[in-house]
């Protein structure tokens, strides 16, 4: 579904991602993960658009998607959160949602006014939805700065939802999520691929990470060290060493 | 009453130049090129009404699709630059406009008298108000019929779904680019409408000065029209009306009596309402208050009941 | 909350400023006149002086009586001076206001681009009542720039006329002078009086006078860096530099040509530049410096008219002067138009005050008789001052000599 | 006009560039430790200028004291602007920032003009002899010596902000806020100092624009606001080396833009071509990247 192949950014001297290969097939949930600073953000970010890439292709099921601008890669079907949750905080939660209701498999049904203006008429049916299945129904009317910080992660991941992507982009969910937030995540994770959607989760949690994806790429210092199976990965030396040093 | 009629005038066309920035701050972006457009409405529809005779409706259309025009043309430009920068950038573009029109002379010879746009000395005699025997009540009806319909448009634009998404532009626009808007589009569509409606206000205002001068149109003026929707708290256009009342209407006319002091009072009580209230007059919380009474936030919510 | 009440206060007092005033109820009636022009921004001195002068002026006719009124009553003056910040949409403002209220005639503007607006919403013909401009008597003093009463028949001026006093300078010049015989100029470009004064004015006039014009050197009002234009100057070696500028930049450039050592035989400058401002900013610079001025107080009318602005706190100068002779212009003529100054009659008085001046074809002045133009503009008596040692001496006096 | 001329221009515009360089310095000083602009600060720098006045009008002192009476006021100023339209306003309403600067811009500005009812002031030249004559050229004695007291301004500061304490402590807090406050920097004091020293070079910058023009008037505040603005952003926001070169490039490209076309044309190149850099270089003089 996604292939990436030799993918490489330099920022000035420094090569964020140097030159790596992954690919996604449809339907499985596949971990990126890697230690801090070993270029999992900079590859999503390469991935939605955010930023050029100094060398290599993208391919999105087949097509080469380095031309499309970032906002229209939503219609391609990718959609995205944030590592720092990035919603619209001055917007209501409703709002927030309405925002991604322009996505393109809504496009060719509506009119171009009637979208631009009024949104879909049965966006409000699909947005209620939407928010029960978030729980967060009941704070529809509110701003969203003024959600706790689990319900705007939710919100954010309701927002991308909305938009009826085929690949979803999780970066770090998992951040500053308790325990039992993340048993939650782990849940719902799972419920997402059953309905049918392809995931590219990048994670620093573990435990998470194991218990979900299907297969794993692990990055370090930009370059992919290794991929497969949760179990392969965990057992492989260099991630090991990548990730507990080579003291020990 | 008169007086007051001229008042209700000098509001409207104020009122207008602060909701064109209105529009282009909901996406974030700062312009001080406004009083640019403001200007060109002036000359624009000084010039057909007075040089080519129109009536003054399809003369103010003229002007506000014409600056509409121009502030397309400097949107794209423009985007490339955030923040700061860009307020520069448009203070720079706004600056250029109106020393583009000091350096504008067309005169034709009506009579045995030249009429029009005379570089530094202005454009004399637009007085298509007064010539067609309009009273000061009925211009003031048509200008706040103007201003109605542009506030009216934008309050229900507030409640569109292209509000919400000039808003989302103006909160974060990398999260409004992986939610699929496009930043360019929206951007520039904003600054075209801003530019449309600056250029009726400037139409008005040429019109109800019946002489105008580049220095009119100066930074002064630009600084202005940000000043009300952001007095005004930018979140809702009666906050900007709110603010232009309170600009015009009290520190400017309501305090003339205080003879030598109000200029110095004007400065000092600016920098003290945003001391008091840094999000504006009427901000988030009012605003929320004042959209509850009549928005249709009620009938989501039965809805969502239902 | 408490911050919502003191804005809400302060509105509220604000509202009250907003009232248009009413006529007050006295057994005398007063005769309402008021001033208006900038007293904020940087040509406050301008409405200061004026205010001066019109309070002076008041003061003087009350306490001689006051003014006669059309059925033997008294009327006193009574003046209130409004601040327009020198900007068109106040200046309009400011007169719909006092048109609103008992005022029978207003003197002002100060600035030449309030006067030109203001004018416009007047009623062009009076009388005509497909015209729907304000029916309103004004009488400007300051705003100078040429020609601008014929804009409404409700505008009259007593400023006096440029074109009169740069012919007459000129010839004067080529008499007493003939070795002078080229001119330059300096022109503040963006200032519409400064401007009209060197192309509409002096470079129409020096030709006639034999003088020839050898073009101009242009900046802009706000200037701070005139190393270029003064260089112009320079190679132009012109006998004669004539600087159509305002105060601040008429030093500006005549400190530059002291630092670059560029002199000329005679240096002529702008009227409304023949005030306290230059010599403040560039006394030595400015030093020989002549300019024809429609007020100095050499006379002894003059001379009582300054030392009774002086207890206003203002100076008499070309501008102010100007408000003061309005003032006594204004008396004089009510009486002669029998004008009531009853709240219902209002409307009537203007209107009696508007014809009165129409008619006038001369007034008294205090440097003698000026005459008035069909198009409602002065012909004033003039005389030509340099700067001395520091303050601003008669030169030369083409009337009486 | 020959190429002497256009030159000469340029000699002229770099001369007086320098002054338009330290008001372009304070804007990015403060923006620097902000992120936020004072939009007041040129007007306050000739406030400061016009109290210094008071030393030899009023007070009977000699001429040179307005220098460093001027200097010393404008400090204060800056000072008062930071009470008045920073200190109280919380940090995440810039746009409420940028207006109670603006007002305090106009009422700078209308405070000059009640105390001298806008009536120009004479103000001391630093030195009142004949000019430099090299050749063709011609160099103004005072201008160079306008030109070496900013450089000397420029010097002190960078020193400041380079090789002391307090500067190390401006930097850091214009770095990492947060991080600053950990290690025990007071942020409002580190802010109110920022305003400080801005105020003095500010003070600097308007004394030598009065004593470079021969005279101060309400009426270059806007002007210089405008002009230390543009400078600010062809620097890049917050480079002091920036707006050093960005306002010796204004004074020579508006004086060579005067003697081509125009005076009257002069500005509208200028404007075109800072919005044309701008667009094209939005991170300013020395930056790869735009600025966000």
């Amino acid at each position: 579904m996604l292939e990436v192949r030799g993918l490489s950014k330099h920022f000035g001297g420094v090569r964020a991602v140097d030159g790596i290969d992954f690919s996604i097939r449809p339907g499985e949930v596949f971990g990126l993960i890697g230690p801090n600073g070993s270029g999992k953000s900079t590859t999503v970010n390469l991935v939605c658009g955010l930023y050029q890439p100094t060398a290599g292709e993208i391919l999105f099921e087949g097509k080469d998607i380095a031309p499309v601008p970032t906002h229209r890669r939503l219609s391609l079907g990718l959609a995205r959160t944030f590592q720092n949750i990035r919603l619209f905080a001055n917007l209501t939660v409703w709002e927030n949602l309405w925002m991604a209701e322009n996505a393109p498999s809504h496009r060719a049904e509506t009119r171009f006014l009637k979208r631009w203006i009024g949104g879909r008429s049965d966006a409000r049916e699909r947005i209620t939805k939407a928010l029960e299945f978030s729980g967060l129904a009941h704070r529809a009317d509110d701003l969203a700065g003024s959600l706790a910080f689990g319900e705007q992660r939710r919100l954010e991941l309701a927002r991308a939802l909305a938009a009826k992507p085929r690949l979803l982009l999780l970066d770090e969910p998992a951040a500053g999520m308790n325990a039992e937030e993340i048993a939650q995540l782990d849940e719902r994770i799972r419920a997402l691929q059953q309905q049918g959607y392809t995931i590219l989760l990048i994670e620093h949690h573990m435990e998470l990470v194991m218990a979900v994806t299907d297969r794993v790429c692990v990055l370090n210092f930009g370059r992919k060290i290794a991929e497969g199976t949760p179990a392969e990965v965990q057992a492989d030396p260099a991630v090991r060493e990548a990730y507990l040093g080579t003291a020990q | 009453m008169d007086f007051y009629y001229s008042l209700a005038q000098i509001i409207g066309f104020h009122t207008l130049l602060g909701l064109s920035a209105y529009i282009v701050l909901q996406t974030g972006q700062v312009s001080l090129a406004q009083a640019g457009f403001f200007a060109i409405g002036a000359y624009v529809a000084g010039m057909l009404t007075v040089l080519a005779g129109w009536h003054l409706v399809p003369a103010m259309l003229v002007a506000g699709l014409g600056a509409a025009l121009m502030a397309c043309l400097v949107g794209f430009p423009a985007l490339r630059v955030r923040g700061l920068m860009l307020v520069i950038a448009t203070l720079a573009f706004g600056e250029a406009v109106r020393l583009f029109f000091f350096n504008f002379d067309y005169q034709i010879a009506k009579g045995e008298v030249k009429i029009g746009p005379l570089g530094g000395e202005g454009f004399r005699q637009i007085r298509w108000f007064p010539e067609n025997g309009w009273t000061s009540l009925e211009v003031m009806l048509f200008v706040w019929t103007v201003v109605a319909l542009v506030a009216g448009a934008l309050w229900w634009n507030d409640r569109s779904r292209f509000g919400a998404v000039l808003r989302a532009v103006g909160e974060d626009e990398v999260a409004a680019q992986s939610v699929g808007i496009n930043l360019t589009a929206v951007k520039v569509t904003a600054m075209t409408i801003g530019g449309f409606i600056a250029g009726l206000g400037g139409a008005i205002y040429a019109h109800y000065t019946t002489h105008i001068e580049h220095l009119n149109f100066n930074v002064l003026l630009a600084t202005f029209a940000i000043a009300y929707p952001i007095l005004g708290g930018l979140r809702s256009v009666f906050g900007t009306i709110v603010a232009a009342i309170f600009v015009q209407g009290f520190l400017v006319e309501g305090l003339r009596f205080l003879g030598d002091w109000r200029n110095l009072l004007f400065g000092a009580l600016i920098v003290l309402a945003m001391n008091l209230r840094p999000h504006g007059l009427i901000d988030a919380a009012t605003a929320r208050r004042l959209a509850r009474l009549f928005s249709r936030e009620q009938w989501r919510g039965e809805q969502r009941r239902a | 909350m408490r911050k919502t009440a003191l804005l809400l206060g302060s509105a509220f007092v604000a509202l009250a400023g907003l009232a248009v005033t009413g006529p007050a109820g006295a057994q005398e009636r007063s005769v309402v006149i008021k001033g208006f022009g900038a007293k904020s921004g940087v040509v406050r001195s301008f409405g200061v002086n004026s205010e001066a002068a019109m309070r002076a002026a008041a003061e003087l006719i009350n306490s001689q009586g006051g003014v006669k009124l059309g059925d033997g009553a008294t009327g006193k003056i009574e003046v209130e001076f409004l601040d327009d910040r020198c900007t068109a949409e106040e200046g309009i403002s400011v007169v719909r206001r006092i048109a609103s209220g008992p005022t029978l005639v207003a003197i002002g503007p100060t600035c030449s681009n309030v006067a030109e607006p203001l004018f416009g919403v007047l009623q062009k013909k009076a009388g005509d009542a497909s015209d729907s401009g304000l029916q309103f008597p004004i009488f400007t003093d300051v705003a100078i720039k040429g020609g601008l009463a014929k804009i409404s028949e409700w505008a009259f001026r007593n400023v006096p006329s440029e074109a009169e006093m740069y012919t007459s300078l000129f010839s004067w010049v080529k008499q007493t002078k003939p070795d002078l015989k080229t001119i330059f100029a300096g022109v503040e470009e963006n200032f519409a009086h400064s401007r009209a004064t060197w192309y509409a004015v002096m470079k129409e006039a020096a030709p006639k006078a034999g003088l020839e014009v050898k073009g101009e050197a242009k900046w802009l009002l706000e200037d701070t860096n005139f190393a270029q234009q003064v260089r112009e100057i320079k190679a132009a070696a012109p006998d004669i530099l004539a600087i159509a500028a305002h105060p601040f930049t008429t030093c500006g450039v005549l400190k530059e040509m002291r630092r670059q050592g560029v002199k000329v035989k005679m240096l002529i400058g702008l009227t409304s530049s023949s005030s306290l401002e230059t010599l403040q900013g560039c006394a030595r610079e400015a030093e020989g410096i002549v300019i024809p001025t429609s007020f100095a107080p050499v006379n002894q009318a003059a001379e009582a008219a300054a030392a009774q602005a002086a207890k206003f706190n203002g100076s008499l100068d070309l501008h102010s002067a100007a408000t003061y002779e309005n003032m006594f212009i204004l008396k004089k003529l009510m009486e002669e138009q029998g004008v009531l100054a009853k709240p219902d009659t209002v409307q009537a008085d203007r209107e009696k005050i508007r014809k009165g001046l129409a008619a006038l074809k001369e007034t008294g002045g205090l440097l003698g008789t000026s005459k008035r133009t069909d198009d409602r503009e002065a012909v004033k008596p003039y005389l030509y001052v340099h700067a001395k040692d520091g303050k601003w001496v008669v030169l030369h006096n083409p009337v009486t000599n | 006009m020959g190429f002497v001329d256009y030159v000469q221009a340029i000699i002229d515009g770099l001369l007086f560039g320098t002054t338009y360089s330290l008001i372009g310095i304070g804007f990015t000083l403060v923006f620097g430790v902000m992120q936020k602009i004072n939009m007041s600060y040129a007007a306050g720098s000739l406030a400061g200028a016009y109290c210094g006045l008071v030393g030899p009008q009023l007070m009977g002192l000699p001429p040179w004291s307005v220098f460093p009476l001027s200097i010393a006021a404008s400090g204060v100023i800056g000072y008062l602007i930071y009470l008045t339209c920073f200190r109280f306003i919380p940090l995440a309403s810039p746009l409420a920032t940028l207006m109670s600067t603006v007002g305090m811009l106009l009422l700078l500005d209308e405070i000059i003009v009640h105390s001298t009812a806008g009536m120009p002031q004479n103000y001391p030249a630093i030195y009142d002899g004949d000019p430099i004559e090299i050749g063709d050229f011609m160099l103004r004695a005072d201008l160079v010596g306008v030109f070496l007291v900013c450089v000397v301004a420029m010097a002190v500061l960078l020193a400041l902000l380079y090789r002391t304490r307090l500067g190390m402590a401006t930097r850091a807090v214009a770095q990492q806020p947060v991080a600053a406050q950990l290690c025990g920097m007071r942020l409002q004091a580190v802010n109110g100092l920022t305003f400080v020293i801005a105020g003095l070079l500010g003070g600097v910058a308007g004394a030598m624009i009065g004593a470079s023009v021969g005279m101060l008037s309400p009426l270059i505040a806007g002007p210089i606001t405008v002009k230390g603005l543009i400078v600010t952003v062809i620097g890049g926001l917050g480079s002091i080396p920036g707006a050093i070169v960005a306002g010796l490039m204004v004074g020579a490209a508006e004086n060579l833009f005067q003697a081509l076309r125009n005076v009257t044309e002069r500005d509208i190149y200028v404007m075109l071509l800072l919005f044309v850099f701008l667009v094209v270089r939005p991170g300013g003089l020395f930056s790869g990247r735009g600025h966000d």
